[in-house]
Parts: structure tokens; C-alpha cells; sequence
């Protein structure tokens, strides 16, 4: 269980002693409410992190404003807890000036998505190499039950109490919209497909965006429960697979298919012929594809992709130019100061 | 072309005949001080009435193709603005000057302020389609432009101008028409574009100390002070920014520089310029924004957070005039209180403020200081007048510039590592990223003294507030005392900060030559003030303060000295004049 | 289940005991007044030290199931805290409780707070994966869960507690570990949901004039205010907020009214806020936007803005303790310097501040017609205490609100509009889009007096960043005069402002009662100053300005009247207390 | 030359005096650079307002900061010249609470994509009955030529001495990710197709982001050449038009077929077959198509889709709810202040 990361300043961990999941708890008390999704993602997080090879004081998690900020103080590596937004900011700071280092963003959907939004689609076309954690409870937590830019229409949340009017974001199809190189989205009840995310994520050199639908139970409960519960979830999980077809379902027997007016559709195997299935390819420099997954589900209460979207390369933030980390010698500063136009006196 | 050179020169010493007559207005055109047969460069002299001396050299070349820049570029003084007519700068042109390769891309301006306008083409432009207008008649118009971007840069009324043409053209309608709409096309253009003003500086009068001397602006000696700065403290730099009027040519001036490891980094906005900083400086880099006013608004809460994380920043503010967008171009120090309380909850920081272009160095090199040695972001008081007014500036010796250490925390064997314990001067341990056994975390939320956990306890909160101010307090006990230019008798303290430094002591000293008795000081200090800062104003029986706002600092100093301080207050988006400050002393003699 | 009830009545109790001990502890906790059998409910009764009562009705109630909140409500005074475990409100339990609708959703409990904790759900799951616990024992450790809640809500030490539960259950490890698991889960609950802390406030010991009287909190009182204002002046309301602990209230307040023609909006951010308030402003809405410290910062250019274009607005903070994100669940006045200066440039304008929770719907009021009447944003200062403290408040009549007139301008025949032309009270021109004749543009960039069109003039700013304060200055004249409660020979004023009103009133009433002479007075105007502040000063001895910051007020009167008020500062995320007040006193006497 | 604008707040116009360009120009000069394209947005903005039929006081141009910023100070009509970013912003504010007002927001390259990301697409996610004017010069034109977000990679421009390395915006798929009812593309020097992209713009329900390529002459002169310039447009403009197969080229030889992958590109007529071109239909609900014609280039120096991308129905911002917009009355306010628990004393 060691998979190597290369690359994107995530240090290369050789020799260094084999690190386990507690080398990753920090001495605090975790003090999300009892059953909060965070606290799988915070363990399966955990879990992963020895597999990067990377001693924790080379890693630094920078964390946003509300409960999935609290995700800083739990990890026990570097970690800054922000400002409401901010974090993507703090963070392309931290990564254009410190490529040693391998830097992760949590951030919920209010953060990222509302006050942050501009942060982050900057830091996604921008490729800084970060990995965005993006919390999506479909509310907001710390704040005790307003609407987020991800809750459904209608729905009825403190700050709305006639129902959300907001037509909501697809961070997905945002971040795309935004030229994203890596786009996946998992869920915080499926350990196993959220490590695998974490993995790649951590691999792709450039910023990585992955949503993280998470269960909210105190003001949001089981907004992912298609896609969480044994009853549903293999109905409603379209697990985007590189190099597979799309298809899903309880016996596989659904599939994602390009319709004749040029869109895609979810259809029934037995209809179409597997063959007549698209397959994926999250490689693509185009994201059309991509985009239109994407758009398969408004909401996760119906077939829902999840998976990598996109992970594709392109130069990373700060890499590109000739870069210099020290700074000047005295030499080279006696030189600049001087100028091209310096006059002596007595 | 001379017959274009000349008429041009009309224009300006008419204009100027004119303009010398309205009382407020400070600058004067003289006639140019020779032009070469053939070539249709013109130059004006600008100098302050109150700082004339006769023979000095232009100071603003107005070159209309490369020959009249070769032949005039001798003249000018290291730090004169160059504006020229990018059209001409053909490959045929340079050849006919004689040049060998193209003086605007070649490096050899670079001691000047160059504006590269296509005035051609844009006169071009500005004159299609007026009817009966010939190709020469636009031609020519491209002086007016010209005339019309300088009226805009030294903000004249147009109304004289174009009077004067409509009766010089009075009986040509196409030419006045063309004319008209050049010399509107050069005015809109230096507006539309936030062309910035530029300011002239007369060296002090004092003799000059030997030493090697270049010609600075406060724009430049600011991102050579914070080089330097990195230099000496062995921080990389790393500048954050949104561009804005006047504070972008920063980010211009540092950008160059990658080749000496400064990394600039054009932000989405001024949030994220501090948090970008901000975040470097998480990562031990001497982390930088800078701004302009409306900048700063946005910039707040990022500070704030930096006080309470006490993590070492620098935050320029280039101060510009007026609230919201305002005038951009103009000069004004209306930011001191937004500096000092302008964000929510108790926030102390260091607020410093250079007084002269040259001062900006060591401005720029003791904010570092201050952050560094004090764990604490510090804002550092420019405006537009400093940034861009050059003067004769001595060239520090590299080994005589402090070191600095930024004394970065390791982990002691068997040691609990304590995020928020404090050194002698309240500064908590920087613990960079990278360092094995000093993961931590830190954040906004009020922090436990200490270990910095969570903490919402009452009398931890009180205290955390209280060291925070402490710290920043602790400070006046290391900076300067303020340093009062005194005469024996004088009773009249003329009490300045920023850029009026100049005028101040210009107009003190005529004042002097004029027999009064008269003190003066600059404080540079304006959080917190230097500790003798009481002592000196209870020992003078008046205390004026000349500011560019309705008396920011009186505010301050009356606030916490109980002294009844005058203001001079000019909110007018340009500099204090020595002139005033005389009549001020004059009138309370 | 009255087995759990009174363990948990035991541990609270204890608790109570315990940390009575505590020399800066402000509540006391006493054992429930009576508790019927078979319900597990228990009541609380906190009530500080300083204005303990005997006799007061409860005013928290924890309720485990409907059975206990129906035995159990009618004692409750209104504005009362219900927190009920949500998942005992199943149907059947209803039933058993003779419901015939749950009280939770059907609107009975609107005179209450009513906090919605699934804390059977949340225990069980706190509890899963203890070795030995059984399911009975994660059934009783959901009392825990809510004494965990409680102890976050009133800020108490959790060791106490939890030695307490290590003593009683040593011999039964897997239910101290439930117990444990539980308690810490309610705490963690409180303070990552940022569960808000109330505060009880006593009646004034004043008689009560005859009237129609309900309980409100300050953010209703604001929000009826507001929706008032709107009335009398016929304008449309818009609030624009973006939820931020504790002002979200509001915004939950008002977004319930859309059948009375309130609109809110819960933009993106702080800085969207504003921008739709001021954009409905434009509009001809009484536009607001409301938020706490964080959002201030980010709300200042915008609110910059408004003071150039000069249009009515209202901002709201409701200040909470701390730089940066700080203790966003805790009460402070650290806000009061930000809202006067915290912006670029020179930009004035009124700040108001209401000092009890009934104060909060006449300073909305107030803040309406000063905004309307001066053209003006206006910044009105809350805080955490006020937001959520209740007290008896005397309805008034409508008729007898005055009405304003948006005095909308409209056009006059053959007459030029001038947008920056001024009436008496130097207030420009509404001219609200959709007025036939009066299409003009207005913008942030310095504005030529009178027609609003863009001037870069020198004497044109001056004369504008003279008339935007002097218009601002000129409130002081319409205003009411600080009312000083006084008693001859007084030597001492207190002087307060903000949610402080209510301890100063009963510190100086006990002063008084224990034999010092002793004045005191609440400014409701923080910018501009009642006219006749600096006679009230000069009038005292001596001058003691409680605040909850380092000293801001203070700094501001030291500033403008040169009198040396001295500063009670308490920085502690807690209010002021009476007794601290009288002690103050005392010290001074 | 009257079209029929309906709903959206734009007023009915009925039995109003017929209005001219002359009516749309207020009295204050213009102040751009000459040959600034600024001009002849202006022009054919002033031109095409009368069409309306919407009196020039109904009408309201809020705008940012920026030379197109300016914009507000030349229409006769309301306008409101805000802060840098803001405008969508300040235009939500008075579209939500007047509906009987038509709102344009003028915004450039830097206001719009820089600073004010987070403004642009929450307003276009909601829907808000708004025109956004984006002036796209790929430049940041009054601070004297700085890089912009659309600025093409490599760039040298005042603040970036060694090239742009951020990877440009794409403002199409940015709003088209961000949920966007209308997006269209169109150019400073082609009037008509400005002007019907205006008209439709006007007609659509909701909020509508119109790009305008428009040159700079100062600090980015010929950004566009390769669209606008007579030698080359015809090669290089895409013409999406509705209900019409994509094609293009100087003698329409060229045109876009999806490809075996599923891609869109781009083709010789000749070689695939004029069915084989795709089909325009900018009323689709799906995005997909419109997201991929929007990638066909990243940089208009190739071949580059001008016209509407997309033009849907959804509910627009503030009309969902049951509104009402006078305040209470005398008798609710009493009611409303008395509450459910008073009591009467003396
Ligand atoms: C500037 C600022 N505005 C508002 C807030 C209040 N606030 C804190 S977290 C939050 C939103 C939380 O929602 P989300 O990002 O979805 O995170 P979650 O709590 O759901 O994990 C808000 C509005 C703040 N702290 N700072
Ligand atoms: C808060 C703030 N930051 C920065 C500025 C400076 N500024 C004014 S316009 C502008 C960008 C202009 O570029 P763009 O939006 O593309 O408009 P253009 O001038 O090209 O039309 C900037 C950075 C400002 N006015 N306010
Ligand atoms: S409020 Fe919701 S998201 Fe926040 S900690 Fe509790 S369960 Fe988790
Ligand atoms: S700088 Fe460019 S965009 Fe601005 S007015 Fe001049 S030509 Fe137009
Ligand atoms: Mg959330
Ligand atoms: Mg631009």
C-alpha cells in the first residue's frame, strides 16, 4: 500500500520511516456533531496520507470557514485555518512560493462555492498545484441551516423559508467551465472510492478539485441517501471508470449513451447494445465530455455520476517560468541598487 | 516638422502666459531651451513656483519621433518623463536618428520614465471623418494631442486652450475641428488611462554628503528597499497584487526582477493579493501586497487575520485621493485612520509612513523589519506624490544594511512546541512549513495564549487582546525617537507625516529666512509613535499639522496627548506647497 | 426517565455548585423548581449574580419529549430558551402527550427560541463502537449530550464536569465512557454549530408606564423596526445579507415577511450584500444590509461607495468578540472606530447604536430616517447581547410612528437637474430611475459640485469632501441632546454606549444605593456627537467611559473635546456587569 | 425596424413616442482613446435601444470600472458608473426590487472575469432579469496594460514582463458551467451582428451574458484581426445560427461534425458530408453541445463561434416567489408589531 507520488511538490518521502495513520492524528478533539459525514472523510484522509510518502511536517492542510473547516486542527501536519473563502488564496501563496511542499484546501460548499467562488475558479484555471477537499453538504452547517449554493430548489432552509429561488451550482461542470485540469467527485460514506479519488488527486501535478458529497445530519440529512443506501445506491452510483464504459445500475444493466441530437443519455443496455455505450476517458484535453457527465444530474437524488471527471495536464502554476527561490546575493543586490545611472559626490 | 515643433511651442508658451496668471496654479512653462533645425521635439520645463531655480534641466521630454530623442535625451536628468510618439519608432526612423537597435526596447531609457503613446495613429483616429480635413492637417494635429496629454497630467483647464485655437483657427474650420478633436483625444486619453502625474522633487537644499547617487522614485526605491530586505534576511520575496492607480506600478517595477527570486503574482483582487502573501509568509517568505485605497478596504480582513495569526507581512498602501474610486491619479494621505482602525474587533498592527522618494527604502527595509522581528503584518503609508517624484537618492553600502534573522523556531528535543509562547518582544516562533516536529495549526479563531488551541474563555480572550496590543505598543520602546529640527525660542511646532516632508521644511525655512522662530518634525512613526512623542509636543505652545485630509493624525495625537494640535487641512488631490506651510507659520506668529 | 432526570438534575447541580466558586462566573444554577413524575424533563434557572431575582420564572428549558415540554411550557416567560431533543418528537409521543399537531412546526412555540437537537440520534451516535456500553446506558447519556450543550451555551470550564462523571462512574467504565462521549459530543455541538448564547435581562426597576407590552430580542426589534420604517416612508424593503453568526438572525427574521413586501436576498458574499442594498437604494428601496465584524471589512468599499453617491442605506453590524474570525458566538463593542474610519479616504458618515433590545426597533427606525433624510448610508452598531438578549417592550402605536417622505425629486418644467444640488440639510437630490426628465449617471469618481459629472478639479474636492461632512456634521443638529441621569453634586459621570446600558444603569443605581453621588448617560449617536456632548463633559470631574474594547469611545471624545475620560475596558467576549460598574465607582469616590 | 420586446421588466413602450439613437446620447463627451472599439458598441448600443420601445427613463446601465466602466456616462438614460467587479452585484440589488425597469450591466474583461468572478456567476446561476455587457479586449485597459483573465498565454504586458503563465477564461464556458440561461459571443466591428445579438439578448427572460470582442488599440491592438479583418474573418468567424448545421469559411467549405470520440470538431464540408455537421439549436436544455462548440477555440486567432450559445427558459430571479411589492399596510404593520404573546399593562 505505498502507490508512488511524483511530482506537484509532494516530496519524493525516500527513506523516510514508514508512516501509519496515527503519524496523521492530531492531540485534538474532533468536535463535529456524532454521525457528521466529515468525520469519514477526516479518517479515510488519514488512512491515506502515509501511502504519499510524505512526512507530515511536508504537508500542509489550509482549510476555509465552516464545520468542514475545522478539518485544519484535526490533521496532524501544518495546517491554517482561514478566512470565509479564502482558503484557495492563502494556499496559491503557499504553493507559488514553497514547491516542497504537498498542500491540500477543505473548504464546504458555502466556502468555495459563495464567498470563495472567485478563489477558486481562479486557482483552477490557473492549474496552482493544490488539492481542493470540497466539502458538499447541500447547506451550511457551522452556520446552523441556511442555504448553500449547492441546495436544491425549493428547498426550505432558515434563510429561505419559501424555498431555495437559486437555481444551484454543478461544481463539476463549474470547475470545468472554469479550465479545471482535475475534476472528480466521490462520496464520504464510500471509503474505498474516496481513497482512490484522493490518490489520483494527489498524483495529477496541478490543482485538483474533488467534491465530496457529505452527509450533514443535523441540517441536512440524507440529501445523498440515493447514492449512500444499500437499497439505492447501485441504481443511482454512475461510476465513471477510465477506459471503461459507462454503466451502472443493480445488474449493470444502465448505461450513458450519446443520444442522435448529439447529447447523452442514460439508457437501458438491452435497448441500445453495449457497444453504443461511451467510454470514458478523463484524459481528454477536451472537456466536453467531461462537462457533459456532468450535466446527468442536477441534483443526487437521481443517477449521479461520480468518479474522475478530468484529469488532464497542463503547465502548473509557477513552474512554467524560470524560477529562483533564493533570493539575490549581496553582489547581485549591490548591482541593482546601483543602477545603470549612479553619480559619485566628493 | 519644425513648422509642427514650433507651432506646438506656441501652444505651450501661449498656454503657459496664460496659466502663469491663475493664482493657485503651481507649475510654469517656459519657452524650450533649443530645438534642432529638422527635428519637432519641443521641451517644457515644469518647476514648481516655489522651488524655481533658474538653468535646471527639463524635466518632461515630449519626443515626437526617435531623432528628436537622441538629439534631447542628453539633457534630461535621470528620472525625467519621456513621453514618446510610439508611431514614429519605425525601423526607417531609427535609422535616420542613427540608432542601432530600438531605444525603447533596449534598455537604454530605462534610467527615465518612458510613456510609449501611438500618437500617430490615434490622431489618425481621433480626426476620421471630420470633413475638408486633410491628411496633413492630421498629421499635424498629433501636437495637440500631445499638448492635450500634458494639460490632462498637469491638470490645466482646457477652456484656455481651446479658445486660443478657435481664435488661431478661426478662419481654417477643418484644421480647428481637427485640432480640437486631437488635443480632446490626447486630454480623454490621459484620463481614460489613469496617466499618472508626475512630480518634481528640488534636492535639499543641504549640503550633500559624499557618496554615490542615483535618481529614485518612490516607487522604485520601494521594491529596492524590499529586495533588499529579502536580501539581507535570506527571505525570498514574494509580491501579491491587483493592479490599481497608483500602486500597480509596483507590481510593474517587481515583476522584472524574477531573475533575483522575487515572485510577483497578479492576484483576481485585492483579497486574494493578502491572502496570497499571507500565505507565503505561513510558508516563511517575506510575504507583500500593495494597493490603493479601495484595495486596502478589501485587503482588511485578510489583515486581520494576520493579526491573529501573527505572522510577519507587509501591506503598501499607495494612497490616492478621495473616497470610493475618487481621483486616482491624485495625491492625498486620507488613509492614516482606515490604517490604523480599519477593521472590525481590536487588531492592532505597526503603521509606518515614508516621508521622502528616497526615504521609501528604508521604509520598505524597516516594515520588514518590524514584521519580521515582531511576528506582526505592518502597513507601510505611500501616495501618489512619493511614488512618483524622484530625487537624487544615496546609494547604500549592501554590507552596511542591517541582517536580519528571521529566526525561524526548530524543535528542541523533549519540548512541548507552543505556537503562541512569546520571545522579550511578545513575537511568537515562526514555525515554517517543512520543519520536522513543529506541525501545528493555527487560525481567525481566538487562540488559547500559549499553545494557540481554540479557545473562547473570558479571561484568556482579555489577555490575548491585551499582548497583542502590548506587542505592537512594545515597539516605540525600538524605533526612533522623533527628531524635532528646532531653533532656540521656538514656540511653534510644525508637526508633518508622509509626503509633505518636502514643503514642510521648504517652508519652514523660509519662514526661518522670513525671521520667525519656528520648530519642525516628520514623523514616520504612526503606529506606534515614537515614545518621546509627548515630551516634544507638550514643549512647544502651538502644534500644527499640515495633512492631505481633514486632520487624520491631529485626531490620533489629540486622542492620546490631550494637546490641542492645529490641522492644515488640503484636500485638494495634490501636494502641501511650501508656500502654504510659510502663510500658516506667518499667520500664527 | 426520572432517573435520568434527576441525574442529570444532580449533575447540574454539582456543576452549579462547583463553579459558583468561581470568582468571575456570572451565572448560578439552581435545582429545578419542581418536576413532575415520569417526565424526565428539567429546568434550569440561570440568572446572573447581579440581578438575581427570587422567584423568577425559568427561562431555559431543556425538554427531552413533548410530554415534558407540554407540562412544563406554561411557566415559561416569553422569549424564553426551548432547546428540545427533536427525535422524541415522534407521533406516538405526541399522542401520548395529548398534541393534537407537534408543537415544533405548528408555530405555538413562536414567543420562544426554540433550538431543534436530534439528540437521541446524535448520542447514539457519539456513543457507537464503546466496548460494554449497552444501549440502555447511550439512551441516558443523551442527558449528558445536553448538559454538554449547555455548557458550551454558558461557557463553562468542562473539567469540573468531567472529573465529576470520572468520580461517579470509576466503577463503571463502558457508562463513563458513554457519559463522556456524550457530554463532549452536546459541547463540540455548541460550538461547532455556533450555538448562540443568550442573555437574560432584567426589567428596569422603574415603574412600568401603562401600554401594550410583548418580549422582544434585539434582532426582532430590528426587524420590526425596519419593516416600520418601511411603512412610514411607503419605500419598499430589501434586505441583502450573507449568514455570518450572530447576524443571520436577522435575515431569518425578515425573509419570513415576503407577504408584506420584504425582500431579502442571501447574496454570495458581504460585499454582494451591500452592493444589492445599494443598488435597491438606487432603486428607491430602504435598502440593508446587515452582517457582523468579518462582513464589515468586506462591506467597505461599498459602503465608500454609497457615501460618494450619496444614497440612503442602512448597515447593520452586530458586533461579535474578536480580530478575525475571533468568538463569533460572544458579545463585544470593538467595532465602533471601524465603522467611523474603516474606509479609504474621507468618507463621513452617521453611526447610531441602540442599548437595550426595545432600543433596537427605534434605532432601525431612526437609522431609516436619517439615511432618507440626509441621503445617507448609515452604519447602526448591534451586538451579540443585544441580538439575542429579551426584555418586556411597550408596542407602539402606529399612527404615532412619524412618517417620512422620500421627497423622490421629479422634474421641473425648463429647469436643469442637478443631481449634486443641496437642500437645506446640504442632502442632494432622489431621483429614482423610471422619473421622466431626470435620466442622469452617477458614479464613485470625484463629482463636480452640483451636476455630478466627473471633475478632477483641485477646489471642486475640496469643496465636496467639505460639503460630505458638514452634511454628515450637520446631524448633530436634529438630533436629541445626550440626556444625563444625574443627582446634584455628581462629580462623576458614566458614560456609556451600546448594549452596556442596562449594567450601568444598575451599578450606578446600587453606587447610589450605597451612598456615592454619581451620574451616567448612554450615547445613542456616535457620529456625529449629540451637540451638547462636550458641555456634559466639561460639566464632570471626572469621566469613566465603560466599553467592551480597548477603549474606543474614550479615544474619540479625548480626540474631540480634550477631556481626559478615563476607560473601563472589558475585552472578554462577556458584557458588562453591574458589579463591575459599581466597583469602578466606588474606586473612584 | 421595431421588434417586440416582451417581459423581463422591459416595460411595454405602448403609445410611446417613437425615440431615436439621439434620445440614447447623453450630453457628456465621450472620453475614450480614438479607435477605441468602445465607440462602436456605444454606437450600436445607442442605435438599437430605441427598438426597445422602453423609455429612456425605465432603462438603467450599470457599470464597473474599467474604460468600458465609462459606458453608464454616455447613455442617456439612468446609470450608475459603481465600484471595480461590483456591478452585477449592484444590478441584482434594483432588478430584484423593480421589475419595471430594464437593466444592463456594462463590465470589461478584468471587472467582470478578475474581481468580479464570484458576482458574474452567481447572477447568471440565479437568473437575474439582467444584460451583461461583457467588453472582452483581453487587456486591462485604464491601469495601462496589465494582464486580464482572457489574456492569451505568453502575453508580455505590464505586469507580466515574462508572459501571461495563467491559463485565460474562456467567458463563454465559465458562464455556460455556471449555469447561464443565455450566452452569446459577438464582435465591436460588426454592427448587425452586435445589434441581433442585442435583440435577443433584450428578449430573453432572465440574465443574459453577451461577450463583445472589442479591440484596444493602445495596449492590445488586434486581438481580433484574425475575426475582423476583411482577409480573414470570413475564415475564421463560426456563425452559429439557430436551427442552421455549423459551417463556415470563405466560401462555406468548412464546418463542425462531431467526431468517432464523441468531440466536436472541426471539418472539411467536403470530406464528411454536409449532414454530417452538427445542427444549431441554442434553445436545448442540456448545455453540452453548447459547452463544446464553446471549446472549439481558445483563442480567437482560429477559428472562433461568434453568436447565441444557448437561450433558455428557466424561472427568472424574483418573479418564482409570490411577490409583493408595496410595503405593509397601517393595519398589518400594527399587527405584525403587536405579535402573538402581548400583554396590556395599566
Ligand atoms: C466573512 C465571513 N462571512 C460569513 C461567515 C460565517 N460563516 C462561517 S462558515 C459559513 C458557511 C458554512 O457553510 P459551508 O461552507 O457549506 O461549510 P459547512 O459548515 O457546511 O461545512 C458562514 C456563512 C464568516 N465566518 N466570515
Ligand atoms: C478595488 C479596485 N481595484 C482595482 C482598481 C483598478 N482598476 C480599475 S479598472 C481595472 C481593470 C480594467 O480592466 P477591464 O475590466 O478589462 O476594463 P477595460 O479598461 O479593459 O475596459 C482595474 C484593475 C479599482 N478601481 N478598484
Ligand atoms: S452541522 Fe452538519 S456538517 Fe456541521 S458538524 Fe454538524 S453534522 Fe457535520
Ligand atoms: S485604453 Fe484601450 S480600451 Fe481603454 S479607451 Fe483606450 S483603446 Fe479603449
Ligand atoms: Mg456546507
Ligand atoms: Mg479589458
Amino acid at each position: 500500500m505505498s502507490a508512488v507520488v511524483t511530482g506537484n511538490g509532494n516530496g519524493d518521502g525516500g527513506g523516510a520511516p514508514v508512516l501509519t495513520k496515527a503519524d496523521f492524528q492530531s492531540d485534538q478533539e474532533t468536535r463535529w456533531c456524532p454521525g457528521c459525514g466529515d468525520y469519514a472523510v477526516l479518517a479515510a484522509v488519514q488512512q491515506f496520507m502515509p501511502e504519499l510518502g510524505i512526512p507530515p511536517e511536508k504537508i500542509v492542510f489550509i482549510t476555509g470557514i465552516g464545520c468542514a473547516g475545522r478539518f485544519a486542527y484535526y490533521m496532524n501536519t501544518y495546517g491554517m485555518h482561514g478566512i470565509h473563502g479564502r482558503a484557495p488564496a492563502l494556499a496559491t501563496g503557499l504553493a507559488s512560493t514553497r514547491d516542497d511542499l504537498s498542500i491540500w484546501v477543505v473548504t464546504g460548499d458555502g466556502d468555495s462555492l459563495s464567498i470563495g467562488g472567485n478563489h477558486l475558479i481562479h486557482a483552477l484555471r490557473r492549474n496552482v498545484p493544490i488539492k481542493i477537499l470540497l466539502f458538499n453538504n447541500q447547506i451550511y452547517g457551522l452556520t446552523k441551516g441556511q442555504a448553500s449554493p449547492t441546495s436544491e430548489l425549493g428547498k426550505v432552509t432558515k434563510s429561505t423559508p419559501f424555498g431555495v429561488a437559486d437555481h444551484p451550482f454543478n461544481p463539476v461542470s463549474l470547475a470545468l467551465g472554469a479550465e479545471a485540469t482535475f475534476v472528480a467527485r466521490t462520496i464520504d460514506r464510500d471509503k474505498r472510492h474516496l481513497s482512490e479519488v484522493l490518490r489520483a488527486a494527489a498524483t495529477h501535478e496541478g490543482a485538483a478539485l474533488v467534491e465530496i458529497y457529505q452527509n450533514c445530519p443535523v441540517f441536512n440529512d440524507g440529501a445523498f441517501a440515493a447514492l449512500t443506501e444499500k437499497e439505492t445506491k447501485d441504481a443511482n452510483q454512475i461510476r465513471l471508470v477510465a477506459g471503461e464504459p459507462v454503466r451502472f445500475g443493480v445488474d449493470n444493466e444502465r448505461g450513458v449513451a450519446r443520444a442522435a441530437d448529439g447529447h447523452l443519455a442514460i439508457v437501458d443496455v438491452a435497448d441500445v447494445g453495449a457497444d453504443a455505450l461511451i467510454v470514458h476517458d478523463p484524459h481528454r484535453l477536451d472537456p466536453g465530455l467531461a462537462f457533459s457527465l456532468a450535466r446527468l444530474a442536477d441534483n443526487p437524488t437521481v443517477p449521479t455520476p461520480i468518479g474522475i471527471f478530468r484529469d488532464v495536464q497542463r503547465p502548473v502554476y509557477g513552474r512554467s517560468l524560470p524560477t529562483r527561490t533564493a533570493p539575490a546575493t549581496e553582489v547581485e543586490l549591490a548591482e541593482l541598487l546601483l543602477g545603470s545611472d549612479s553619480w559619485t559626490v566628493g | 516638422m519644425q513648422l509642427a515643433g514650433s507651432r506646438f511651442t506656441d501652444a505651450t508658451a501661449m498656454l503657459g502666459n496664460d496659466l502663469a496668471t491663475l493664482p493657485n496654479f503651481p507649475a510654469e512653462i517656459r519657452a524650450p531651451a533649443g530645438t534642432l533645425a529638422g527635428v519637432s521635439a519641443f521641451q517644457i520645463h515644469f518647476a514648481s513656483r516655489d522651488i524655481l531655480t533658474p538653468g535646471d534641466q527639463p524635466n518632461v521630454l515630449v519626443a515626437m519621433n526617435p531623432a528628436a530623442l537622441k538629439t534631447n535625451l542628453s539633457e534630461l536628468p535621470r528620472g525625467a518623463m519621456v513621453i514618446v510618439n510610439e508611431d514614429a519608432f519605425s525601423k526607417r526612423n531609427l535609422e535616420k536618428a542613427g540608432y542601432a537597435s530600438n531605444p525603447l526596447e533596449d534598455g537604454s531609457l530605462s534610467a527615465f520614465r518612458v510613456h510609449r503613446i501611438p500618437m500617430t495613429s490615434l490622431t489618425a483616429r481621433a480626426v476620421e471623418g471630420i470633413e475638408d480635413a486633410s491628411t496633413r492637417d492630421a498629421g499635424r494635429a498629433k501636437n495637440l494631442f500631445a499638448l492635450g496629454v500634458l494639460s490632462w497630467l498637469y491638470g490645466r483647464p482646457t477652456d484656455v486652450t481651446k479658445q486660443w485655437m478657435q481664435k488661431k483657427f478661426a478662419d481654417r474650420p477643418a484644421v480647428l475641428m481637427a485640432n480640437l478633436a486631437a488635443f480632446n483625444a490626447g486630454w480623454s486619453f490621459g484620463e481614460t488611462t489613469e496617466l499618472l502625474d508626475v512630480q518634481y522633487r528640488v534636492k535639499p537644499a543641504t549640503d550633500v554628503p559624499p557618496g554615490t547617487y542615483r535618481n529614485v522614485n518612490g516607487t522604485t526605491a520601494l521594491s529596492l528597499g524590499l529586495i533588499a530586505a529579502s536580501v539581507r534576511s535570506g527571505l525570498p520575496l514574494l509580491l501579491a497584487s491587483y493592479p490599481i492607480t497608483p500602486a500597480s506600478e509596483l507590481l510593474h517595477a517587481l515583476s522584472r526582477h524574477a531573475s533575483l527570486g522575487v515572485t510577483t503574482i497578479q492576484a483576481e483582487d485585492e483579497i486574494a493579493a493578502a491572502g496570497m502573501a499571507l500565505g507565503a509568509a505561513f510558508g516563511g517568505r517575506l510575504g507583500v501586497t500593495a494597493t490603493s485605497g479601495p484595495g486596502m478596504d478589501l485587503k482588511a480582513e485578510t489583515i486581520g487575520l494576520a493579526v491573529a495569526l501573527e505572522l510577519p507581512m507587509i501591506i503598501i498602501d499607495v494612497q490616492r485621493a478621495g473616497p470610493s474610486t475618487g481621483m486616482p491619479t491624485k495625491t492625498e494621505q486620507s488613509d492614516l485612520l482606515m490604517a490604523i482602525h480599519g477593521r472590525h474587533g481590536e487588531s492592532p498592527l505597526p503603521v509606518i509612513a515614508p516621508s521622502t522618494p528616497g526615504g521609501c527604502f528604508a521604509a520598505a527595509f524597516e516594515a520588514a523589519e518590524l514584521a519580521i522581528r515582531y511576528r506582526t503584518p505592518v502597513i507601510l503609508l505611500s501616495d501618489t506624490f512619493l511614488a512618483s517624484s524622484s530625487e537624487p537618492w544615496q546609494v547604500p553600502m549592501v554590507p552596511e544594511l542591517p541582517s536580519m534573522d528571521p529566526a525561524f523556531a526548530s524543535a528542541a528535543e523533549g519540548e512541548e512546541f507552543l505556537p503562541y509562547a512569546r520571545d522579550d518582544r511578545l513575537a511568537r516562533p515562526w514555525a515554517v512549513p517543512g520543519t520536522p516536529g513543529l506541525a501545528h495549526r493555527i487560525g481567525g479563531l481566538e487562540k488559547a495564549d500559549l499553545t494557540g488551541n481554540i479557545s473562547y474563555e473570558a479571561a484568556n480572550h482579555a489577555r490575548m487582546t491585551e499582548l497583542r496590543a502590548a506587542k505592537v505598543e512594545r515597539i516605540a520602546e525600538e524605533i526612533p525617537p522623533l527628531r524635532v529640527d528646532s531653533e532656540p525660542g521656538a514656540r511653534l511646532l510644525v508637526l508633518g507625516w508622509g509626503s509633505s516632508e518636502g514643503a514642510i521644511r521648504a517652508g519652514v525655512q523660509r519662514a526661518r529666512e522670513a525671521g520667525h522662530v519656528v520648530a519642525c518634525a516628520q514623523m514616520h512613526h504612526l503606529n506606534p509613535f515614537p515614545a518621546n512623542t509627548g515630551d516634544v509636543l507638550h514643549s512647544f505652545d502651538r502644534v500644527l499639522v499640515p495633512e492631505m485630509n481633514t486632520g487624520q493624525l491631529a485626531q490620533l495625537l489629540r486622542a492620546r496627548y490631550l494637546v490641542d494640535v492645529e490641522s492644515f487641512c488640503k484636500v485638494q488631490g495634490q501636494p502641501v506647497f511650501a508656500a502654504e506651510i510659510e502663510e500658516e507659520i506667518a499667520r500664527r506668529q
